[in-house]
């Protein structure tokens, strides 16, 4: 059972002046389909390269893109840091600052917080995370898998 | 050889007129949109799952039919307490079966509906819903609201065909005949589209609804709405004499609304606002529902049991308790030990620590293609494509019912539909239950 | 091949003018026949019915039970679900809901109360799929559905032009096409207003853009279904339902289809009886108790039933079923949109609605009578006055126009009502005075016997809907559907009325095609229930023009002219009347 | 009194409804007849003593069981509890005390959502923290708690008090979000801070937050000042701001929310 911790409500509410550390911002992420994703699930084509194109992608306001210092990847992690995950990273004019995008699919579900306040639901729209530039190469999703979810068979 | 009339299996708009042709350079999808069109690729396509698999040492190996249905049989005539979810692009008539097998063996049955406008139903539980079949914001809406939902990306022809573009009968010049509002943190591309965007605060639709709602009821809201939601009250003035002043007004609420923070009790304050706007005119609201047939799974579920999602079996009546008996829930909190998922890749679309719980507990799917899921499971059973290889019935995002035809059938010998998969598995797990006890 | 006989019980079956008399019933292959051959009386199972009282199956004419609105009443309420739950067992599916129970728990409930037969009261045509699908999915019930035709965009296109040909030409279409039985007429010309948030107030009221008035609309569906010759009759749900002071509008709907002449043209055998077991009326007002309101507000509210009650006395072309009030919890459903709302303004409740694209529409709210209202207190004297003032049994039909009124589940009760002056006085000295100051159910002294009670829940409703050719009653050629009560006539004390409730709520056991299907309450069977629904033909010229107009307004719709239709498949057990074969098509009138 | 130990064995697995768990179901029964009671583990019945050890001290009078052990994952003690009391040494899971009418429970750990769900009498009382909906309302109906005492010495998540018709509940600390909604009746107290929602669709009955509110619900009004007002039979000392609520429900709403100046 997941209490609340004393610092949950900062994330949900004060975030939209996107503070943080140097280099390391908390952001609320909001997750969606898009066109391409969709074109890409729908063709069943979740395992190709073409869909770590479309969907391993973390859309970030101008604002808080030159303040991460224009990177091509960013890792993005859940507030008690116990998931994370790199994507590739993009400036958009669609958001505001201190907010995040990310197309709905098996990377951004990776620091979607699982809690539903008994709902049933997770929060897919607006979950508090943490993001910071990174080096680190962007996994496949046969890759993720493997790495994240397969401890308990194979 | 053409092929009219059919049911898209993709989005929640449920289409019907799709035309299609196959030639000998492939398969032609007229009127479908680019989801709709990858779907009908789909049929020919080479990652389509051909033969069941099953797990044997770490590897998933190719499989026969009989052998396959035999250990998904045993694994879940072996399980206390089995999850089985069932995705929304599937039939009722599938969901159906689905349902009498979580019944049968005192599991819990839940689908997509969840985690997707599953606040929204219980926003309904909560207040009621005001809404219309989709023809009727077609034919009379003269303002239509985008609130949380991008169309033009999740559903594109939603548009098109029912809520701003077409030509009805008191709105004979479409598009200009209606004024269209979009409610987003995010500019997208419907934002865009739309004649006023409120560019609200993430997770503050519950206080911008809360607002509009005291402004309707004469009193100025608590000045702290104007900061926390970013919507000056000069404009949910503006918006709301827009609201008041249409002839007929449709919300179209997407999971920016039911997903966000706030859940359910966001839904249930736009229903009410949407109550209390038909004191002054006509105004409904519906959601907009993602898959084909996720609205199906919320009506099947109901009528058979009475609770639209998240049915737990476990004293052979049926109960209902989001958060409690719901996959999301059941997964974090460990509490089933056994999964069988139709049609649905969970682990690709929970969050991290219900997908991983997935890989530690024995996992049966259905799919029509490789993904996360399929990779974790220790049986798959290869699906059959609704709508395109064999009948049955869907519930659009409205909850109209559309019966759909194949133009084509199953291309396995050992199934005919996920239904009939389903109903075979049921059989099996029944003969191991009865030979048991 | 098997044989039933139901020994020495007491049958009270009036459309053969039996009135308790004691005789043996035989039952082969489902039917009721005359007498059984001695080696199928040797292999016949025996149902001693000695001291018990013997009836057809209880036949339900009018009950939400299967669609849309119903499944969003259920979607809405698990507050209505969680305590009222019904487990599993090796034949049975498990299921909730107490006003608005799950399918299965459903036809379990009806069948384990006597009933075989159930008519839905309202199916919208684009969603008539939905109500077959539950149809389809309810237990044991032979089920049918009524099409709502009130605030049809073509029906009332062709009415106003005067078109009735044209009108009954579509009609049979629809009836073909949705696999509906009957017309129901909701709110007639109102409902379209409620595509703008707004009603019609008077039967000559023209509504927007259609310009047709309720007047009009009620006199063209009814001419239409007497030239295409249906089983039933026009059903109506008057307009101001649930207005204080509707009553007079009630009355001067009902004298619209007066001289009007019933006409049943449905090709079917029918199974013998001593009376006739045609339809009389013209009408069928559904709900009556809603339709009779007095006063002009809820301050001055009163019963209005007298007005109702003195037309239906001198008028021959009128059925009524009453809509009872039997107290506590309630969901309000209906096609009346714009009632509910009236509601929802008056309660504050949560409330659903669905429009539907150029048909109708619906609305739904939950709702509690309260035993310490004056309002309900007088809605249930009202429901109870219709009936037992109503001077002809054969005028009336007992529901509780589940589950608005009340739940099915609560006819034993309000049958003991009917029965025992005793048991009303008791209620009465419960409920707020207002129930008898302001209603005439004091001054009654009535007391319906089993017999009238035969008619009201068996008889009538079946003859009112013409499915008297097989139902409602035992003579040879009718299904074998029997239900069998633990009460001796000849002890029978109305003054004990808890036991005669009882009595009725858990039938000794209920026979449906000649099996036993429950028993006292506990269900045994579950056969797969039967779909009535009327196939209709019309002139084909008529036919042809009509769809050439159909096709052109489709473009209103978003659903296809070719994804319109109820496939077959939705019905698992199909049972289709032929109204005016093809080869005999109408004549044109004029 | 007589005093029923039950012992929790170890680790459980999938979760446990114990509705037997309750004072008036196990009283006047033999330690073996407890033991026998049945609890549900998924769709199995089994004996409470798989999952317990079982200790009777017979006595006179009214029954206390006491609770050792990890509960977290056992659901619905003293569901429907009428009289006599229960003591949790650690954690227990959902359903705590729902619909309870009378006697008194005790949590010195931490209880899943639902605790007190539609309560009618009694004194429930958790020292650590809870879950959602303590003391609310059933799914979709709109009347909650309606009699008796909550009383929280941690914090709360979200839903608290929802339609709340009567009754008392107390919060030492924070809680989330929805607290007070659709309170029509009854006294709502949260010492510490609340972040959103307080007293949404509120009709009736008095909410106080001590701490403050991060975010205001919109439709609530200032209609003055009151100092060291008394709030459930206590003075709370300091200037309060006094709101009527919640004009986004109804154009003439009774809801009162206290809010320290």
């Amino acid at each position: 059972m997941g209490f609340m911790e004393a610092t949950l409500s900062q994330y949900f509410l004060n975030c939209s002046s996107g503070e943080g550390c140097e280099g390391m911002r908390e952001v609320l992420l909001n997750t969606g389909s898009t066109i391409e994703e969709g074109r890409l699930a729908k063709g069943g084509n979740k395992l190709g390269p073409e869909y770590v194109e479309e969907c391993a992608v973390c859309e970030i306001s101008h604002v808080d893109y030159a303040e991460l210092g224009f990177p091509d990847r960013v890792r993005i992690w859940t507030p008690d840091r116990k998931h994370s995950v790199a994507v590739h990273a993009r400036p958009a004019r669609s958001l505001q600052p201190g907010q995040i995008f990310m197309p709905r699919a098996i990377w951004s579900n990776l620091v979607v917080d699982p809690d539903t306040f008994s709902t049933g639901s997770p929060l897919y729209k607006g979950s508090p995370v943490i993001i910071e530039p990174t080096q680190e190469d962007v996994l496949s999703a046969a890759e993720i898998v493997r790495r994240h979810y397969s401890r308990g068979k194979r | 050889m053409m092929f009219r009339n059919l049911v898209c299996p993709v989005c929640g708009a449920s289409c019907d007129d799709i035309q299609v042709e196959m030639t000998a350079e492939g398969i032609v999808a007229k009127n479908a949109c680019k989801m709709g069109n990858a779907k009908f690729q789909e049929l020919a396509s080479p990652h389509r799952i051909r033969q069941p698999l099953i797990c044997q040492g770490g590897e998933m190996l190719p499989s026969g039919w009989e052998e396959a249905l035999d250990r998904a049989a045993d694994i879940l005539a072996s399980s206390s307490r089995p999850l089985i979810f069932i995705g929304s692009e599937t039939s009722c008539e599938a969901m159906e079966v689905g349902l009498h097998l979580g019944e049968y063996l005192g599991g819990v049955v839940d689908s997509n509906s969840t985690v997707c406008h599953g606040p929204t139903a219980m926003g309904i539980q909560e207040a009621g819903r005001v809404g219309a079949t989709a023809g009727q914001s077609k034919n009379r809406a003269d303002l239509t609201v985008y609130w949380g939902s991008n169309p033009l990306e999740s559903m594109p022809r939603h548009m098109s065909r029912y809520a701003v573009y077409p030509r009805g009968y008191w709105t004979r010049r479409g598009r200009f005949d209606r004024t269209v509002i979009t409610v987003d943190p995010r500019r997208s591309l419907t934002a865009e589209n739309s004649d006023l965007h409120i560019q609200l605060n993430p997770n503050t639709d519950f206080e911008l609804l809360s607002a509009l709602l005291a402004l309707l009821h004469g009193q100025q809201p608590h000045p702290s709405a104007e900061e926390v939601t970013g919507v000056a009250i000069r404009q949910m003035e503006e918006m709301l004499e827009l609201m008041k002043g249409c002839n007929y007004g449709v919300i179209y609420a997407g999971l920016g609304m039911a997903s966000s923070y706030g859940k359910h009790r966001n839904a249930e304050m736009a229903f009410h606002l949407v109550q209390e706007l038909n004191n002054h005119t006509k105004f409904v609201i519906g959601a907009l529902r993602g898959h084909c047939n996720v609205a199906g799974f919320n009506q099947v579920a109901s009528y058979l049991y009475g609770y639209p999602f998240g049915l737990d079996f476990s004293r052979g009546y049926p109960r209902y308790n989001p958060g409690e008996f719901t996959a999301v829930d059941l997964l974090r909190e460990r509490d089933v030990d056994a999964a069988l998922v139709v049609c649905a890749d969970l682990v690709s679309h929970f969050p991290a620590d219900c997908a991983s719980y997935l890989g530690e507990i024995p996992m049966i799917c259905i799919d029509i293609a490789s993904c996360p899921t399929t990779m974790l499971s220790d049986v798959v059973l290869p699906g059959v494509i609704d709508a395109m290889e064999c009948d049955g019935t869907f519930y659009r995002l409205d909850d109209v019912p559309i019966y759909f035809q194949p133009f084509t059938a199953s291309p396995f010998p050992f199934t005919a539909s996920n239904q009939h998969t389903l109903q075979q598995l049921m059989e099996r797990v029944r003969g191991r239950k009865e030979a048991g006890s | 091949m098997s044989s039933l006989i139901i020994k020495n019980g007491c049958l009270f079956d009036p459309l053969n003018g039996i009135d308790g008399e004691v005789k043996d019933i035989f039952i082969r292959d489902g039917r009721v026949v005359t007498d059984l051959s001695g080696t199928q009386r040797r292999g016949a199972q025996v149902i001693d019915a000695a001291k018990k009282t013997v009836m057809p199956g209880g036949v339900d004419s009018h009950s939400h039970v299967a669609g849309a609105k119903v499944n969003a009443g259920r979607l809405m309420r698990p507050e209505d679900h969680i305590r009222t739950v019904r487990a599993r067992t090796a034949i049975t599916h498990g299921g909730s809901g107490y006003t608005i129970p799950s399918v299965y728990k459903q036809g379990y409930d009806y069948a384990g109360m006597g009933y075989t037969t159930v008519f839905e009261a309202a199916m919208p045509p684009l969603e008539a799929r939905h109500t077959h699908e539950e149809m389809g999915a309810t237990p044991v019930l032979d089920m049918g559905a009524y099409m709502v035709l009130g605030n049809n965009w073509f029906v009332m296109r062709y009415l106003k032009d005067g078109d009735i040909d044209r009108t009954a030409a579509y009609i049979a279409w629809m009836m073909r096409t949705h696999k509906a039985y009957g017309i129901k007429c909701v709110n007639p010309a109102g409902v379209e207003n409620w595509g703008w948030a707004k009603n019609v107030n008077s039967l000559d009221e023209p509504n927007i853009h259609f310009d047709i008035t309720p007047r009009e609309v009620i006199r063209g569906l009814a001419e239409a279904n007497e030239l295409l010759g249906l089983p039933m009759s026009l059903h109506l749900h008057t307009n101001n339902l649930g207005h204080p002071g509707n009553w007079e509008i009630t009355r001067e709907s009902l004298k619209i289809t007066a001289g009007l002449a019933p006409s049943s043209r449905a090709q079917v055998p029918w199974a013998e009886t001593r009376l006739d077991s045609r339809r009389q009326q013209t009408v069928y007002l559904a709900h009556a108790q809603f339709c009779s309101f007095g006063g002009t507000s809820w301050r001055d509210f009163q019963s209005g039933a007298q007005g109702v009650i003195d037309y239906v006395n001198s008028a021959e072309h009128v059925v009524i079923d009453n809509g009872a009030v039997p107290f506590g919890p309630a969901t309000a459903m209906t096609g009346d949109g714009p009632a509910i709302h009236d509601l929802y303004m008056l309660s504050g409740q949560k409330w659903s609605n669905t429009d539907v694209e150029l048909e109708c529409g619906s609305g739904v709210i939950p709702f509690v009578y309260a035993k310490s209202s004056p309002i309900s207190s007088i809605q249930w004297a009202m429901g109870l006055e219709l009936l037992l003032r109503i001077k002809d049994p054969w005028k009336t039909i007992m529901t509780t126009d589940h589950p608005n009124g009340g739940v099915f589940t609560e006819y034993p009760q309000v049958m003991t009502w009917l029965m025992s002056r005793k048991a009303r006085d008791q209620t009465a000295s419960e409920c707020h005075k207002w129930a008898y100051d302001r209603s005439s159910l004091g001054e009654v002294d009535r007391e319906m016997d089993l017999f009238e009670m035969a008619v009201l829940t068996r008889a009538n409703p079946a003859r009112t809907i013409g499915i008297s050719f097989r139902k409602g009653h035992l003579g040879a050629g009718a299904d074998g559907d029997v239900t069998i009560y633990d009460i001796d006539p000849s002890t029978l004390d109305p003054a004990h009325h808890q036991n005669l409730a009882s009595a009725l709520a858990r039938p000794y056991c209920t026979i449906k095609d000649g099996a036993v299907i429950a028993r006292r309450g506990e269900v045994l069977a579950v056969p797969e229930g039967r779909r009535f629904y009327c196939q209709p033909f019309s002139d084909q010229e008529e036919e042809k023009e009509m769809l050439s107009d159909l096709k052109e307004w489709f473009k209103y719709y978003t659903v296809g002219f070719a994804n319109y239709p109820v496939p077959d498949k939705y019905l698992k057990r199909p049972a289709p009347i032929a109204v005016n074969r093809p080869l005999e098509a109408l004549a044109r009138r004029r | 009194m007589t005093e029923i130990i039950l012992e929790v064995k170890g680790p459980i697995g999938l979760t446990v409804e114990a509705e037997a768990v309750c004072p008036h179901r196990l009283s006047g029964l033999a330690p073996g007849e407890i033991e026998a009671q049945l609890v549900w583990q998924g769709p199995a019945q089994l004996p409470l003593s798989d999952f317990f050890e079982v200790e009777v001290r017979e006595g006179e009078g009214e029954v206390r069981i006491a609770i050792e052990g990890d509960a977290s994952r056992i659901k619905r003690i003293g569901q429907g509890m009428r009289s006599g009391c229960i003591e949790i040494d650690g954690s227990c899971g959902m359903h705590l005390g729902e619909e309870m009418e009378g006697g008194s429970i005790l949590v010195r750990g931490n209880a899943g959502s639902w605790a007190g769900m539609e309560m009618r009498g009694g004194l429930l009382e958790i020292e650590g923290d809870a879950g959602d909906h303590v003391g609310s309302a059933h799914r979709g109906s709109w009347r909650g708690m309606s009699g008796g005492e909550i009383r929280i010495g941690g914090s709360a998540k979200s839903q608290l008090g929802g339609g709340m018709i009567g009754g008392k509940i107390s919060v030492a600390r924070d809680v989330q979000n929805f607290c007070a909604i659709r309170q029509s009746g009854g006294l709502i107290l949260v010492h510490g801070r609340a972040v959103r929602g307080v007293g949404a669709e509120m009709t009736g009955g008095v909410a106080a937050v001590l701490g403050g509110i991060e975010r205001f619900s919109p439709g609530f009004v200032e209609t003055g000042m009151e100092e060291d007002p008394v709030l459930g039979g206590e003075k709370r000392p300091g200037t309060f701001i006094r709101y009527c609520g919640d004009y986004a429900i109804s154009k003439n709403p009774k809801g009162t929310l206290f809010v320290r100046g």
